[in-house]
């Protein structure tokens, strides 16, 4: 199955082709957007230019809320556009799925643009309800219902993806490989891209129905305020449902290298013991990780926190020791010819890689103490997210619009590659060494003694987004070269 | 601290970054060796160990060790945008407990030292007291500053305190 | 007749379970409401129904539903007559039957839909009975709230272990439809 | 597919009706919600009945001016005990605002708490009689006040009581004007105000 797959993208994917790409040059705009709206941010923090505070904490909210949307929807693209090649998905869902994404982008920006919603993406209880006067109850239950639109959509999409996995494969435990994994028989084995998909849809499943639950009582919150929920348990099935999410979309997006990558290599993505099994150990570490949001939350059982720190590290295990080795065997030797989707599509498995390290080391008990909501944190999420889950949708959107007589890079492919990894790299530094100068994050101004760092960090960040213009465009005049 | 731990960060990021591009770059080179998933099992049991010791080793001392019985109390309370606390004179070497809690949403106590440098920090949550616990081994001026983002005015939540030399 | 007696047995035991209702919400919310839902569902199941009306059943139990979980009217089927016996009539015909009737002709994602909805709703009034700072119903003590917080929860993991485990092993009566035409597919 | 979407468009229209309907708007989800949404929208009348004050006189429960009213027993051992003193804070709350209105905390165990149980439970709050008191009606009253003030009084299993505590309003026409949070001081002075 897995090797009779390798090029006949065009027999199944191709009706689901169209919609795909639609959504990877929408994910590419947001993308865009959100990455001015960050070098703004950093602009003001850097004194370079005014900004009232009142905004800079409407386009946190929105540059958070928008990241993590993009970062979702073009992973959910990705996976959907390799899924349909081993089952039979229903592109009307895929529509269903889009339009209340859609409907839920609306909500937000409303909420945030013409509300003034400005709580931060992770509308952590009870800040949606006591804005200080700044915005009404209605737009931050504009902001949940937009949240819960979006869930609703991912909702419908792994459902069908759960369903067709369930009957193609014997059931879930099937398509999660556990059959194999614990039966051991290899019969009706399903590849790499099923694993992933039948992984993230049991995790991110669970995580929107949690959501769900917290969406539904920040509502009734805003609305009838004497219904308080406790704070403490309130910020974990926050933090729960937010980090599921946002790991959900990396998952996702992997699925690009997974089918991709064996095309330039001539060497398939083998489902292995090894590989089915560091899945299961994700299903498992993704939920239970949560918890080393919550370090400084001393009135937390201890074990919990012990469990952070531990299932922090042990997260590392399975990509470094399986995705990351496994990538690195594969090209090795392999006689590939470096082209600008495959370029971009290893970036993002070794930015992931490398960024889950100050994760790692920010996920102990002793070290979050110190580094806890310093920018050190933006620092590694924006290490695996820019130059990880972003760069591999880059990767798939340039593959997807590809030149399949080309087999190298252009001269102005390599600059924008090499713009983007310096760029981004420079960018994600400057956030760690600031948080290793203590600098706290989200702040809207920034003491004279921190604004150095963040002037670098906006020269960095307008190569970044120059290259992203570049890369964005690109994809689009390849999609209308390509139509007919 | 801070330093250390991001050099010790750097370094391990370069070194991953560095095994993984020799591999990568080696396109033309030889196809890798039949040992190689010998190698892979290597790589995850010693990753299994590092963490063992790693955990142990960090975790045996928990590092939100409860105050002494000698514990000087100094209560916090904090909201939209404030700091409040008992005492703005805390001595020098002597251990203290923060009691830290808030009358509306969630904030982040990060305690500066003189050299704007995060010497602890804690979360400061309604309905809850969270106790933090330091002991302060340079006299100065110290500086609270909001962790957690609560508002317009997250930025401007500060509050100064000064630790003294007993007489 | 098995199917109209056992909806009989159903709502005799929902009437019997009466004198302890007003004494614990466990008892009223979570055994005396589902006994009654059960009754209606299955007085109509089997029972078929034109396509077009599949749409106005759902709503018709979406809304019934949606109307007795709020508290105010647990409280007030207590302490109202007209509610009180709304109660036995609007969950077995509002609520059982309408489901009973509109279910066979849903699809399958939007079961899927419905089931993780009302996982999610149970688990929001988990939330909310557990750590209300309010008394939430008149009726009922504070330390009876909690136990039905702690209820919708192990409710909610109820429904998910029995909805979850076909998924797991692929027995679904819907995927073994679908399964004929993906073999057929792909074969 | 417009045969299958305007009977269901009916029906999702119908559903949000009677959803509105059924919490007031999306105002009362709670039975104390909607006690407190709906005399605020629609006073409802007091029939005049006598308490006995703890200083052991008779009055009665509305006069020419708006009252305030809370529901007690004096042997609970804590939540009425703070409401007493969320009452005595809302005393000076008002007098400070130069607003003198009757406050009445009214025992629904009358039969138990004697003359003395109330003047000790004043004695403990600060009421002085004036014009705050803590009363008692004849038991045969008490059926009809719970009823009209939509108080539900239910045994805890300890030998005391849980009930709805709220501060209720009285006003100048003898109707059952509003209901309140006992620390909502400000909406309370507002809404006594508003009655005088």
């Amino acid at each position: 199955m897995t090797t009779a797959s390798i090029g006949n993208e065009t027999a199944i994917a191709s009706t689901q082709a169209p919609v795909v790409k639609l959504t990877m040059l929408l994910s590419g705009v947001v993308f865009l957007l959100m990455m001015v709206f960050g070098l703004i941010m950093r602009a003001a923090q850097g004194g370079l230019i005014e900004l009232d505070p009142e905004f800079f904490y409407l386009l946190l909210t929105a540059h958070g809320a928008g990241m993590v949307g993009s970062a979702a929807l073009s992973g959910a693209a990705i996976l959907w556009y390799f899924s349909a090649r081993y089952l039979d998905l229903r592109g009307g869902i895929y529509l269903g799925f889009l339009g209340l994404f859609l409907l839920g982008v609306v909500l937000i920006l409303g909420s945030i643009f013409v509300g003034g919603y400005g709580g931060a993406w992770t509308f952590l209880f009870p800040l949606p309800a006591l804005s200080g006067g700044l915005w009404e109850a209605g737009a931050a239950v504009a902001f949940c219902l937009g949240y819960v639109a979006i869930g609703v959509g991912f909702l419908l999409y792994y459902l069908e993806l759960g369903l067709k996995i369930s009957a193609r494969y014997r059931g879930l435990l099937g398509g999660l490989g556990w059959r194999y994994l614990f039966g051991g028989s290899d019969a009706d084995l399903p590849p790499p891209t099923i694993i992933a998909a039948s992984s993230v849809l049991v995790f991110n499943t669970i995580g929107i129905v949690f959501g769900a639950a917290v969406l539904a009582a920040s509502i009734v919150n805003l609305l009838f305020p004497s219904f308080a929920v406790d704070p403490l348990l309130a910020k974990n099935a926050i933090y729960f449902f937010g980090h599921v999410f946002i790991n959900a979309t990396i998952y996702m997006a992997i699925t690009a290298v997974y089918e991709i990558l064996p095309t330039y290599t001539g060497r398939p993505w083998k489902t292995t013991r090894v590989f089915v099994g560091a899945w299961a150990a994700v299903v498992i570490f993704v939920q239970a990780v949560y918890f080393h949001h919550l370090l400084q939350d001393v009135n937390m059982p201890a074990w919990t926190l012990a469990v952070g720190q531990i299932v922090s590290y042990a997260s590392g295990i399975p990509l470094i020791g399986v995705t990351v080795f496994s990538l690195a065997v594969y090209i090795k030797g392999s006689g590939l010819k470096w082209d600008l989707p495959v370029s971009l599509l290893t970036l993002g498995v070794i930015g992931w890689g490398v960024g889950v390290i100050p994760a790692i080391v920010d996920g102990m008990v002793a070290v979050n103490k110190l580094m806890h909501n310093t920018q050190w944190v933006p620092g590694h999420f924006h290490t695996y997210l820019l130059l990880g889950e972003v760069a591999m949708a880059f990767g798939f959107a340039a593959w997807l619009v590809r030149d399949a007589a080309r087999q190298t890079m252009s001269g102005l492919d390599k600059l924008v590659f090499r713009a983007y990894v310096l760029g981004g790299a420079g960018f994600t530094l400057i956030f760690l060494w600031s948080g290793a100068s203590s600098i706290p994050r989200r702040w809207a101004v920034h003491y004279e003694d921190w604004q150095f760092q963040s002037q670098l960090a906006s020269v960095f960040a307008l190569v970044v987004i120059l290259a992203t213009t570049v890369l964005v465009l690109r994809y689009a005049i390849g999609l209308l070269r390509r139509s007919p | 601290m801070q330093t250390t731990i991001l050099l010790i960060t750097l370094v391990l990021m370069a070194g991953v970054l560095t095994l993984i591009l020799r591999t990568v770059r080696a396109t033309d080179g030889p196809a890798p060796s039949q040992t190689v998933n010998r190698t892979r099992s290597w790589l995850i049991w010693a990753m299994i160990a590092g963490g063992v010791i790693i955990s142990v080793a960090s975790l045996r001392e928990w590092p939100h060790a409860d105050a002494g019985g000698d514990a000087l109390v100094v209560n916090v309370t904090s909201g939209q945008w404030w700091w409040d606390t008992d005492t703005t004179e805390i001595p020098l070497g002597q251990q203290v407990e923060f009691r830290v809690t808030t009358e509306d949403v969630n904030h982040g106590l990060g305690i500066y030292d003189p050299d704007m440098r995060l010497v602890a920090q804690v979360q400061a949550m309604p309905e809850y007291i969270n106790k933090l616990v330091h002991t302060f081994d340079e006299p100065g001026t110290y500086q609270i500053l909001c962790m957690e983002f609560c508002g317009i005015a997250h930025h401007d939540m500060t509050y100064e305190f000064d630790v003294v030399e007993a007489n | 007749m098995i199917r109209l007696a056992s909806a009989a047995a159903a709502f005799l035991a929902a009437c019997l379970a009466q004198p302890w209702v007003a004494g614990d919400p466990v008892v009223h919310v979570l055994v005396q409401f589902p006994l009654l839902a059960a009754a209606g569902y299955l007085l109509a199941i089997g029972q078929r129904v034109p396509p077009s009306l599949t749409g106005p059943l759902l709503v018709v139990a979406l809304t019934t539903a949606a109307i007795w979980m709020l508290p105010r009217s647990v409280d007030a089927a207590l302490a109202d007559t007209g509610w009180h016996l709304a109660k036995f009539v609007t969950l077995p015909l509002g609520f059982g039957a309408p489901l009973a009737l509109c279910w066979p002709t849903i699809g399958p994602i939007l079961r899927g839909f419905l089931k993780a909805q009302s996982v999610s709703m149970l688990l929001f009034l988990g939330f909310l009975y557990t750590h209300a700072p309010v008394r939430i119903c008149n009726s009922y003590l504070v330390d009876d709230q909690v136990r039905l917080g702690l209820g919708f929860v192990w409710a909610a993991l109820a429904l998910t272990a029995i909805w979850m485990i076909p998924v797991l092993f692929g027995r679904m009566p819907e995927i073994a439809k679908e399964e004929r035409y993906e073999f057929s597919r792909h074969g | 597919m417009i045969r299958h979407l305007i009977p269901t468009s009916v029906a999702v229209c119908l559903g949000v009706a009677a959803l509105w309907q059924a919490t007031d708007g999306l105002r009362a989800i709670t039975a104390e919600g909607a006690r407190r949404v709906q005399v605020a929208d629609n006073p409802q009348p007091v029939s005049q009945v006598m308490l006995e004050t703890m200083q052991g006189d008779w009055r009665a429960l509305h006069g020419p001016s708006p009252t305030l009213v809370e529901f007690i027993y004096t042997t609970c051992p804590t939540i009425c005990q703070a409401s007493g003193g969320d009452f005595a804070e809302l005393r000076d709350h008002l007098s400070q605002a130069g607003l003198s209105v009757p406050m009445y905390s009214i025992s629904f165990d009358p039969e138990v708490d004697d003359l003395s149980a109330l003047q000790s439970y004043g004695e403990l709050h600060t009421a002085t009689g004036a014009p705050w008191t803590i009363a008692r009606p004849v038991p045969a009253d008490l059926p009809q006040l719970l009823k009209t003030f939509q108080v539900t009084v239910i045994p805890d299993g300890w030998g005391g009581y849980e009930h709805n505590i709220a501060v209720l309003l009285i006003d100048a026409q003898g109707r059952f004007a509003g209901a309140f949070d006992t620390r909502a001081f400000d909406d309370i002075r507002d809404a006594v105000e508003a009655a005088l």
